[in-house]
C-alpha cells in the first residue's frame, strides 16, 4: 500500500454518533503528499476538513483506512509521537502562559537546555517578526498577533508536517492577505511539508502547490490550483470556485453548436464531436470569458461594482448569468444588455453526473 | 485501538468510584443492613433481624412522627430554599448593573455569612432571637414592636430558623447567580432594547430563560443540601417547641444518640434518603443539566 | 448539644488539658508483676485535671508495672464510647455519670464489678453514691463525686434563703420590685427534666412506679409545671425562653437573685460574686410540704466488658486496681481540695465535712457555701439509672416546651408526657417485658 | 459640552439609589452579626446579657479573651491540626473533582451519566447514618485519630459536588486547547494537569474554597473519629470551650469565633473574583 | 443644526475611560444619510465602527454632539423608542428561543395580535428563505441560516432606520456573496434606510450608496464607491481600498514627468501643471494599470495566482510593487521582468499631508 509520498491518506473512513444517529464523515478519502509540498483541503463548511487533519494528527482515530508519516504507519501511534506540529482553527494559545512560554512549550517538553529553547524562541519570533512581544498574555494580542504565536509555536518544534486548521480565518482581509504571503514565503525558505485548511478560494489558490477539494466526505478533485480553476473536473467544482463562480448553463447540442435558448452558440469541432449523440449538456462559462456587445439579449438584474472590476447579473429567460467586466460601466436594474458568448472559452459537462465532458 | 481507549477511559472515574465507594458503600450497605434488625443500645452485641418492623413503624406508627417531621422537612426545605434563592437572585441582578460602584465591597460583605464558620454564626443567632436579650427584640422595641418570643412559638420559630438559614446561604446563592448572570452576553440585553423592550422585559424574556439551567442546577443542589442541613435546626431551636420543627435529619440524630436507637435511625435516615434521591433523580432528568454542551 | 443535655452532668466532667497523651510512665523497676498497660479516656475538667494528675502519678508509683495510657480532654463520651465499643475499641477504663453508664451497663458494654470486688469495697462509698450505680443489685462503677443542683443566690438582693417556695415567690417579687433584676433565673423554655425533676419531687411526683413503669401524668406534674409558668409568664420574675448560659450569665452579672445549679458551677460564681454568693437547699414546696428533692446523681470510673474493649484478664485485673486508687481516700480528697467535688468516698467525705464544720476552708464565706450545698444532700433522691430513663429528657422536653409556647395545657402536657413516653418504651422494646424494678428509694 | 441623556439620567438615578439602598441594607444585615461578635470579644464582660444596643459601640476595649485563647489553650495544635486536614482536603477534593469533572465532559465513558448520579445520591444518606459503620470501618483500618481518615470522609461530598461544577466549567471550554498540547507532545492526562487543569482555575479555586469549608467548619465527623487530644480541631476546641465548658466565657468563645472566622474570611475576599467569576472566567474567551 | 438627511449625526465625539485612561474613540463625526440610501461605513479594525452605530441606536450616548433621526433631535430618548432596528456583528439570537420566537420578538414587545404575528412572521421568512427553520432552535442552524434569522428579526419591525454591524463577517465566502446580494435587493425593494459597518472593502463596493471611511475616529472620506475607489481623496484612503491596494511610490517631480528611479514616467500637462514647484510626490497607480513589457525593470518577488487574476509582486530597487495580470502568465521569484506605467493613469499625493494633488 506504501508510496513514496511523505504524507499518504489511504482510503480513510469516519463516522461519528450523536444521539444514536450516525453521521458519515468521510468515506474513503485517499490523499498523498509530497515531501516539501504545499497541500490545501478546501470546502464548504462542516464536510470533514477538521477531521481530516485530526486524523492525520492522530486526535481523531479512522473507522478504516490506513496513515502513513514518510513511509510509516502511524495508526496506533498517539498524536504526541508523531512529530507533526498543528495549527488549530482558533489558534488555541495557552491563555496562562506569555507568549514565549507558549512558543517554549512544544521544546520544553523535548526537555531541551534553557539557552536553547530561549535561542530557537527567539529565532522563530524574529522569523515571524513578534519578538518584541514575547513577555506579553495571550490577551494582550490582537487577532493577527495570536495568529503569529500559533504559527511560531508550530514552527519551532520543526516537525517535518505542518497542519493548519484555517489560520487565517479570522483575520482581516487586509492582515489576511500579508499573512498569507507571508506563510508563503516561509514555507519556500524553510522547506517543510503542509497541508493546510481553508474554505476561503482565494487562500487556497495563493498558497497551495496542489488543491484537495472536499465535499460530502469525498475528494472531489486534487490538482495545482489553476488547472482545477481553468478545468474543473465535475460541475461541483466548477460552481465552487472563482469569484463570482463560473455560470452553468442548461444547453441544447445541435450541429457544431449549442443552444442557450433560442441563441446559438458555435464551438470548435473538436468540442461538437464529443457532445455528438447527446441531447443536452451543462455549458460552463466563466463570467470574465462573457463579452458586452452580442446577440444574446439580457436585461439587468442588479450591478455589483468590486472596484477592480463589477459583477453584472443578467437574467435571460429564467436563466441568471453574472459577467464580469470593467468597472467603468453602468448598467442599472432593467437596462436592457446585449452579451457575446464564445463557444471556444466554454466548458462542457454531462447533464446527469455533472462531470467534465470536454 | 477506540474501545481499548473507551475502557482507558474509566480510569479518570476511577478515584472518585473508590473515594465515594470506599466511604459510603459500605457505610451505607451497613445501614441498610441494619435498619432490618432491632440493633439499640440494650441489643447491642447480640441483636436480631426483625424485617421490615422498623419501616413499618416509623411509616404507620403516629407516635414515630413521620407524617410530622416529614412535612417540617418540607417546609424547612422549600420555605427556605425559596427565600434564599429569590434573595440571592435579586442581589445578583442588583450587583450586575454595569454602572453600579463599590460593587466589591459590596460582594465582599455578602459573602461574610458564607465565610464565617456555620457552627458559630449558628451560636451567635441563638443569642440572638432570645426572647428577654436577644438583639433582634432589642432592634424592633426600637420601632416599637412587642418582643416575641422567637425559638419558643412555633410560627416564630420557623421565621427565625428559616430567617437564621437565609442570612447563612444567600451569599453562596448570590455569588453563583451573579457569575452565571455575567456570562450572558451584553448583545442579548441590547437587541432586546433595541426592539423595544423594557427592564421587565428584558428580565421576563432574557434573564430568566438564560438563567434557567443555573437556576435548576442550584436549586436541586440547594434542595438537596438544605434537606440533609442538621446545624440549624439542631441549634437554634432542637426541633422545639415540642417537635413542631423538627425535621427527618435532626430527629434522626436524636434516635440515634439520645435513645441509641441505631437502627430506628438508620431507617429513617434510608426513608429520607429514598425520597431524596427520588426527587434529585426526577430533578436531574427533567433539567437535564447533565447533558452535553450545545 | 441536646445528647449532652439528657443529662447535665455528663457535661460538666469532661476536659481538654492537653499536656500529654500518655502518663509519665511507671518507673522502670519491674517487680515480681509483669508489666501491662490499660487505657484510660479521662472526662474530667480542667481542674479536675490537676487532681486527677496528682493521683496518677501517685498510682504509677505505686503500681509500677501498670502503664496507663491516658486520653484526656474526652468530651461528650457516651456514644463515642458505644461507637468504639461496638469495633471492640473501647477503652479499658471509663469515667461517665452513673445514669449514662448505666445504659452501657444494660447493654453489656461494662463489666459487673460484683463479679470482682467484694462487697466490703462497695461500702467504703456514700450509700446514695455507690447505689447509683447499682442496677438490679449489680454494681458497674465506682463514684468519685456526688453532684447534685442546690440553690444558689446573690446575698444583695436575698435577705435570707428562702426556706419554702412562697417565700421564694415573695423574695423575687420584691426583688424584682426593689432592684428591678431578675428574682430567678430558671430557662423553663429549654428544661429537659434535670432540674425540673426536684420541683416535680416537691410536688409529690414520683418518676417510675416500682415496676419502672412512668408515672408522670400526676397532679404533681401538672402542679409544678403551673408553678414555673406563673413565676415566668404571670408574675414575671424569671426571664423567658432563656438558655442554660444565659441563666449564668445573667447570675454572674447581677442580673438575676437566685440561680439553681450543681457545685459543678461554683467556680464560676464565686469568682462573679465573691462573698455576695450564698447557697442553700431547695425550699419546701408550701402546697404539700415536701422538699424540692434534685437527682442526687454520681460520676465514677467503670470497666469495659472485655467484649467492648478485647482487654486481657490480666488488664481486667490492674483496672480494679486503678478505679479503686481513683475513687479512694487520697484521690477524692485530692479533687475535693482542688476542683471542690462532693467526695463519695466515705472517709474523704466526713473528712470534708469535718473541714468545712471547722471552719478551715478560706476564705470563710466559701465554707458557709459548702454547708449549703452539703446540707442539700439530705434532700435529695435518687438518679434513676434504668434504661427507660433515656426516653424521659426528651419526652419531657418536648411537651415541656409546648406548655410553655401556650401550644397545650398543662395537663395535656402531663399526660402526653406519660403516654408518649409508654409509647416510646413499648415501641422500642422495653415494655413491659423489658422493665427492671427499680431498687429501693435510698433517701 | 451639552447635556445628552439628562431624561434618561433621572431613571438610572432612582436605579442606583434604589439598589444602594437595598445593598447597603443587605451589607449591614451580612456583617452585623459578626461585627456584634467581634464587639463582643472585645468586652470583657463575659456575657451576652450585658449586650445592649448601647454596648454596640464598646467603650471599653480588652484583648483578655484573645490571650486567654492563645496562649491558655493550646490553640496552635488545634489550628494546625485544621490547617493540614483542610489542605488535605483540599488536595484530594481538587484532583479528584478535576479529574471527575474533565472525564465527564471531555471523556467518552459510556454510562458516566448515571454512573455519577449513583455516586451522587449515595452521598445524600446523612452521617447519622453512616458515622456508626465508618467507625467501625475507620476503626478496623486503623483510620480513628489520623489525619487520613478525615481528609477522605471530607473529600467525599466536596469531591464529587465539585465535579459537577468542573464539568460544567469545562464544558465552556474549546477542546482544542489540551489537543495542541498533545500534538506537541504530552499524553492525554498530562495535558489536561499541564493546560486544562490552570485553565479551570476559577473553578478549582472555588472547589478549594468548599473543600476548605468543608473540613475547617465541621463538627459532626472530627468529634466522632477524634478522640485524642493532640488531634483536635479548632472546633473541637471551640465546643469544649463554648458548651462543655459552660460558656460563661461568653467574650472567649467570641474571641474564638473571631480568630477561627477571619482566615476564613481573609480567603473568600482574595478568591472574590473567583468565586464572582466561576462561570463566566471560561479561559476559552 | 437640522438638514433635510434622515438620519444626521452632528460633531459626534466618544472617549471611554479604560482604568483611568482615556480612549478618544470618535472625534467629530458629522454625516448624513438620506432616506432610502444604504451608507457603509468601512474602516479597519478597533477604529470606531461599532461605536458610531451604538450611538445612533441609543445603546451608547455620545459625550458631545447630536443625533437626529427623521427631523427629530434623538439624544434623551431610550433605544427602545427610537424605532430604528438592529443586526448585531454576532447576530445575537436568543439561543433559547426558537427561530419563530426570535423573529416574533419585536412584534410581541408591540403587543400586537397573535395572528397578525403570525403572518408577519411568515412573511419576512418567506422573503429571506428561512420559511422552513421556523421551528428550529438555535443551535441547529448553519452561519449562514443564523445571519438570516437576524436580519429577518432586525426587518419585521418595519422599522425605517436599519443598522447592521458586519452582518456578513462570520460567513463562508460563497454564502457571503449571495447573502450580499439578496440583501441589496431586499433593500431596493422595500426602501428602507440603512447603516452598514464593515471593514470587508468587496462588501462595501458592492452594497454601498455612499461609503464612509472611518480611521483614528475621524471621517477620511464620504462618497460614491467608484468614486473613492478611483480617485481616493488621500493616501490612507488609496491604500485602504482595492485588493490589492493602489502601489504607493515616492517619485521625484520633473519637467512634464515623473521619475521613478530612474525611470521617466511621462505625464499629461495639466497634471504636470499641478505639480510644478514640487520636488517629491507620491504616485498612486493601481496594479491593474500597470502592463507587463515596458521600459522599467524589476524582479518578480512573488506570484500569486487568484483564479481570475494573478497578483505578481516585483521589486523594483527599494520599491515593492504589486501587478495584476491575466492569470495565464506565468512568472516565477527571480524572473525579471519589465513594466509599463502610463502616467495619465496615475493619482498624485502632497508627499507630507497625503493629500490628493490630482
Ligand atoms: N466529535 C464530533 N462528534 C460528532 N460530530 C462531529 C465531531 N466532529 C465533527 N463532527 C461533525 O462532522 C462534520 C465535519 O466536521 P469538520 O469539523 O471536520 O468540518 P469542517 O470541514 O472542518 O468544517 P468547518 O469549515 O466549518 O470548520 C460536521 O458535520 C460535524 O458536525
Ligand atoms: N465599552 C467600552 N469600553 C471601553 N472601550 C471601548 C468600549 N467599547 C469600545 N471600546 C474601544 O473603542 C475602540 C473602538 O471600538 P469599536 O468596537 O467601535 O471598533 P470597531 O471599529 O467596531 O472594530 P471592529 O471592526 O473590530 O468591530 C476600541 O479600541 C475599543 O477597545
Ligand atoms: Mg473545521
Ligand atoms: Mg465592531
Amino acid at each position: 500500500m506504501q508510496s513514496s509520498a511523505f504524507l499518504q491518506l489511504s482510503d480513510i473512513w469516519k463516522s461519528f454518533k450523536i444521539k444514536k444517529q450516525v453521521i458519515e464523515v468521510l468515506k474513503g478519502v485517499s490523499l498523498d503528499v509530497n515531501k516539501g509540498e504545499f497541500v490545501v483541503i478546501l470546502g464548504p463548511s462542516g464536510e470533514g476538513k477538521t477531521t481530516l487533519l485530526r486524523i492525520i494528527s492522530g486526535l481523531e482515530v479512522q473507522d478504516k483506512g490506513e496513515v502513513y508519516i514518510d513511509g510509516e504507519r502511524v495508526d496506533n501511534i498517539p498524536p504526541k509521537d508523531r512529530n507533526v506540529a498543528m495549527v488549530f482553527q482558533n489558534y488555541a494559545i495557552y491563555p496562562f502562559m506569555s507568549v514565549f512560554d507558549n512558543i517554549a512549550f512544544p521544546l520544553k517538553l523535548k526537555k531541551l537546555p534553557k539557552q536553547e529553547i530561549a535561542k530557537k524562541v527567539r529565532e522563530v519570533a524574529e522569523l515571524l517578526q513578534i519578538e518584541k512581544l514575547l513577555d506579553r498574555k495571550p490577551y494582550q494580542l490582537s487577532g493577527g498577533q495570536k495568529q503569529r504565536v500559533a504559527i511560531a509555536r508550530a514552527l519551532v518544534k520543526g516537525a517535518q508536517l505542518l497542519l493548519m486548521d484555517e489560520p487565517l480565518a479570522n483575520l482581516d482581509a487586509q492582515i489576511r492577505m500579508i499573512a498569507r504571503e507571508e506563510l508563503k514565503e516561509l514555507q519556500r525558505k524553510l522547506g517543510f511539508t503542509v497541508v493546510y485548511v481553508t474554505h476561503d478560494q482565494t487562500e487556497a489558490l495563493a498558497l497551495a502547490d496542489r488543491v484537495a477539494l472536499l465535499r460530502k466526505g469525498v475528494l472531489q478533485a486534487y490538482d495545482k490550483p489553476m488547472k482545477l480553476f481553468k478545468r474543473p473536473n465535475n460541475i461541483w467544482v466548477a460552481s465552487f470556485l472563482g469569484n463570482p463562480p463560473m455560470n452553468l448553463l442548461k444547453v441544447k447540442v445541435d450541429e457544431g453548436a449549442v443552444l442557450l435558448d433560442e441563441y446559438k452558440i458555435e464551438i470548435p469541432s473538436e468540442i461538437s464531436e464529443k457532445l455528438k449523440g447527446r441531447s443536452e449538456v451543462i455549458m460552463g462559462i466563466r463570467p470574465e470569458d462573457i463579452d458586452i456587445g452580442g446577440k444574446i439579449k439580457g436585461s439587468v438584474e442588479l450591478t455589483e461594482p468590486l472596484g477592480l472590476f463589477s459583477v453584472i447579473h443578467v437574467k435571460i429567460r429564467e436563466d441568471e448569468i453574472r459577467v464580469v467586466t470593467n468597472s467603468s460601466s453602468s448598467y442599472v436594474k432593467g437596462d436592457t444588455i446585449q452579451l457575446a458568448i464564445s463557444g471556444n472559452k466554454a466548458l462542457f459537462f454531462d447533464e446527469s453526473t455533472g462531470e467534465l465532458i470536454t | 485501538m477506540g474501545k481499548r481507549q473507551v475502557i482507558f477511559n474509566y480510569f479518570y472515574l476511577l478515584p472518585i468510584l473508590a473515594l465515594v465507594l470506599f466511604l459510603f458503600l459500605y457505610p451505607v450497605a451497613y445501614a441498610v443492613y441494619i435498619s432490618f434488625t432491632n440493633f439499640s443500645l440494650f441489643h447491642f452485641f447480640q441483636y436480631s433481624y426483625i424485617g421490615f418492623k422498623n419501616y413499618i413503624n416509623i411509616l404507620t406508627n403516629p407516635n414515630f412522627y413521620f407524617v410530622e417531621l416529614l412535612k417540617n422537612t418540607a417546609i424547612w426545605t422549600i420555605g427556605s430554599l425559596i427565600p434564599m434563592m429569590i434573595l440571592g437572585f435579586f442581589l445578583a441582578l442588583i450587583l450586575n448593573q454595569s454602572d453600579l460602584k463599590f460593587k466589591n465591597v459590596f460582594f465582599s460583605s455578602f459573602l461574610i455569612p458564607w465565610a464565617f464558620p456555620a457552627y458559630i454564626s449558628l451560636l451567635i443567632w441563638s443569642g440572638m432571637w432570645d426572647y428577654s436579650y436577644g438583639i433582634i427584640n432589642k432592634i424592633i422595641g426600637l420601632i416599637g414592636i412587642a418582643p416575641i418570643n422567637w425559638l419558643n412559638n412555633t410560627t416564630y420559630a420557623w421565621v427565625a430558623l428559616i430567617l437564621t438559614n437565609v442570612w447563612l446561604s444567600f451569599p453562596y446563592y448570590t455569588s453563583i447567580f451573579l457569575s452565571a448572570l455575567q456570562s450572558i452576553p451584553r448583545e442579548l440585553y441590547e437587541i432586546a432594547e433595541v426592539d423595544g423592550a423594557g427592564m421587565l422585559t428584558r428580565f421576563a424574556r432574557i434573564t430568566l430563560p438564560m438563567m434557567k439551567s443555573t437556576l435548576v442546577f442550584v436549586g436541586v443542589s440547594g434542595f438537596i443540601f438544605t434537606w440533609n442541613n442538621f446545624y440549624p435546626v439542631f441549634i437554634l431551636t432542637g426541633g422545639g417547641p415540642g417537635t413542631s420543627t423538627d425535621i427527618l435529619i435532626v430527629y434522626s440524630y436524636q434516635e440515634a444518640f439520645s435513645y441509641n436507637q441505631y437502627a430506628l435511625a438508620s431507617a429513617y435516615s434510608i426513608i429520607s434518603t429514598i425520597i431524596l434521591a427520588i426527587m434529585a433523580v426526577i430533578m436531574f432528568r427533567y433539567s437535564r443539566i447533565l447533558e452535553g454542551r450545545g | 448539644g441536646r445528647s449532652s443535655s439528657s443529662s447535665p452532668s455528663t457535661t460538666t466532667n469532661t476536659s481538654s488539658s492537653m499536656s500529654s497523651s500518655s502518663s509519665s510512665g511507671g518507673v522502670s523497676s519491674t517487680t515480681s508483676q509483669t508489666p501491662v498497660t490499660i487505657t484510660v479516656w479521662d472526662t474530667y475538667s480542667p481542674s479536675e485535671d490537676k487532681a486527677f494528675n496528682q493521683t496518677l502519678a501517685a498510682f504509677e508509683q505505686q503500681y509500677p508495672w501498670i502503664h496507663v495510657q491516658v486520653t484526656y480532654g474526652v468530651s461528650v463520651a457516651t456514644s463515642n464510647f458505644a461507637s468504639a465499643a461496638k469495633a471492640g475499641q473501647a477503652p479499658i477504663v471509663y469515667r461517665d455519670t452513673s445514669d449514662d453508664a448505666g445504659k452501657l451497663f444494660a447493654a453489656g458494654l461494662l463489666l459487673d464489678l460484683s463479679q470482682y470486688l467484694n462487697s466490703s469495697v462497695f461500702s467504703q462509698y456514700l450509700p446514695i453514691a455507690i447505689n447509683n450505680f447499682n442496677l438490679s443489685g449489680k454494681i458497674y462503677g465506682l463514684p468519685d463525686n456526688v453532684n447534685y443542683i442546690v440553690m444558689f443566690y446573690n446575698k444583695k438582693y436575698v435577705p435570707y434563703p428562702p426556706n419554702t417556695t412562697a417565700q421564694l415567690v415573695n423574695i423575687a417579687l420584691n426583688v424584682n420590685k426593689t432592684y428591678n433584676v431578675w428574682g430567678i433565673a430558671y430557662g423553663m423554655g429549654q428544661e429537659y427534666g434535670y432540674r425540673f425533676a426536684a420541683w416535680f419531687a416537691g410536688f409529690g411526683g414520683q418518676m417510675f412506679n416500682s415496676q419502672g413503669i412512668p408515672q408522670l401524668n400526676s397532679t404533681a406534674m401538672v402542679n409544678a409545671l403551673q408553678f414555673w409558668y406563673n413565676l415566668t409568664y404571670v408574675m414575671g420574675v424569671n426571664p423567658q425562653g432563656i438558655s442554660t448560659t444565659l441563666e449564668q450569665q445573667l447570675f454572674t452579672s447581677g442580673k438575676a437573685a437566685i440561680i439553681f445549679d450543681g457545685p459543678w458551677d461554683l467556680q464560676k460564681y464565686v469568682s462573679a460574686l465573691g462573698s455576695d454568693l450564698g447557697a442553700a437547699p431547695l425550699p419546701i414546696v408550701s402546697q404539700t410540704g415536701l422538699r424540692a428533692a434534685p437527682f442526687i446523681g454520681s460520676t465514677g470510673w467503670v470497666i469495659s466488658s472485655p467484649q467492648a474493649s478485647g482487654a486481657t484478664p490480666q488488664q481486667i485485673q490492674a483496672a480494679l486496681l486503678f478505679i479503686q486508687f481513683v475513687t479512694g481516700y487520697k484521690a477524692e480528697m485530692n479533687l475535693w481540695n482542688i476542683a471542690g467535688d462532693i467526695p463519695a468516698y466515705l472517709a474523704s467525705y466526713n473528712q470534708a465535712l469535718t473541714q468545712l464544720k471547722a471552719g478551715n476552708i478560706t476564705p470563710s464565706y466559701l465554707g458557709s457555701i459548702m454547708a449549703g450545698i452539703f446540707e442539700q444532700a439530705n434532700y435529695g433522691q435518687k438518679f434513676p439509672n434504668i434504661p427507660q430513663m433515656s426516653f424521659y429528657w426528651n419526652t419531657f422536653h418536648e411537651y415541656v416546651t409546648e406548655y410553655y409556647a401556650g401550644q397545650i395545657t398543662a395537663q395535656q402536657a402531663a399526660q402526653e408526657m406519660e403516654s408518649t413516653m409508654i409509647q416510646q418504651m413499648q415501641a422500642n422494646g422495653y415494655y413491659p417485658d423489658f422493665i427492671l424494678a427499680i431498687p429501693d428509694v435510698m433517701y | 459640552m451639552q447635556r445628552v441623556g439628562s431624561k434618561r439620567t433621572v431613571g438610572k438615578i432612582i436605579r442606583l439609589a434604589i439598589s444602594y439602598l437595598v445593598l447597603v441594607v443587605m451589607a449591614i444585615i451580612s456583617i452585623f452579626p459578626i461585627y456584634y461578635i467581634v464587639i463582643t470579644s472585645l468586652n470583657n464582660i463575659p456575657s451576652l446579657a450585658s449586650v445592649s444596643l448601647g454596648s454596640l459601640l464598646p467603650s471599653r476595649i480588652s484583648l483578655n479573651a484573645y490571650y486567654d485563647i492563645l496562649f491558655q489553650e493550646p490553640f496552635f495544635v488545634w489550628l494546625r491540626n485544621s490547617l493540614i486536614m483542610a489542605l488535605g482536603t483540599i488536595i484530594v477534593s481538587v484532583l479528584v473533582a478535576f479529574l471527575t469533572g474533565a472525564a465527564l465532559s471531555r471523556l467518552n465513558v459510556p454510562g458516566k451519566k448515571a454512573l455519577i448520579v449513583f455516586l451522587y445520591i449515595l452521598t445524600f444518606l446523612p452521617s447519622v447514618a453512616t458515622v456508626i459503620p465508618l467507625y467501625l470501618m475507620f476503626a478496623s483500618l486503623h483510620l480513628i485519630n489520623t489525619y487520613y481518615g478525615l481528609i477522605l470522609a471530607y473529600s467525599s461530598g466536596t469531591s464529587i459536588f465539585g465535579a459537577y461544577l468542573v464539568k460544567i466549567f469545562i464544558d465552556t471550554i474549546p477542546p482544542e486547547y489540551e489537543e495542541a498540547a498533545m500534538v506537541d507532545g504530552l499524553s492525554r492526562f498530562r495535558a489536561y494537569i499541564r493546560i486544562l487543569l490552570p485553565m479551570t482555575r476559577p473553578i478549582v479555586a472555588f472547589v478549594m474554597l468548599l473543600a476548605f469549608l468543608g473540613a475547617y467548619t465541621d463538627y459532626a465527623l472530627a468529634n466522632a473519629f477524634i478522640t485524642s487530644g493532640n488531634m483536635w480541631t479548632l472546633t473541637l476546641g471551640m465546643y469544649y470551650l463554648a458548651v462543655t465548658n459552660h460558656s460563661t466565657l461568653y467574650n472567649v468563645f467570641a474571641a474564638f469565633s473571631v480568630i477561627m472566622g477571619v482566615p476564613i474570611m481573609a480567603i473568600f475576599i482574595a478568591f472574590q473574583k473567583y468565586i464572582r467569576n466561576v462561570y463566566s472566567l471560561s479561559g476559552g474567551k
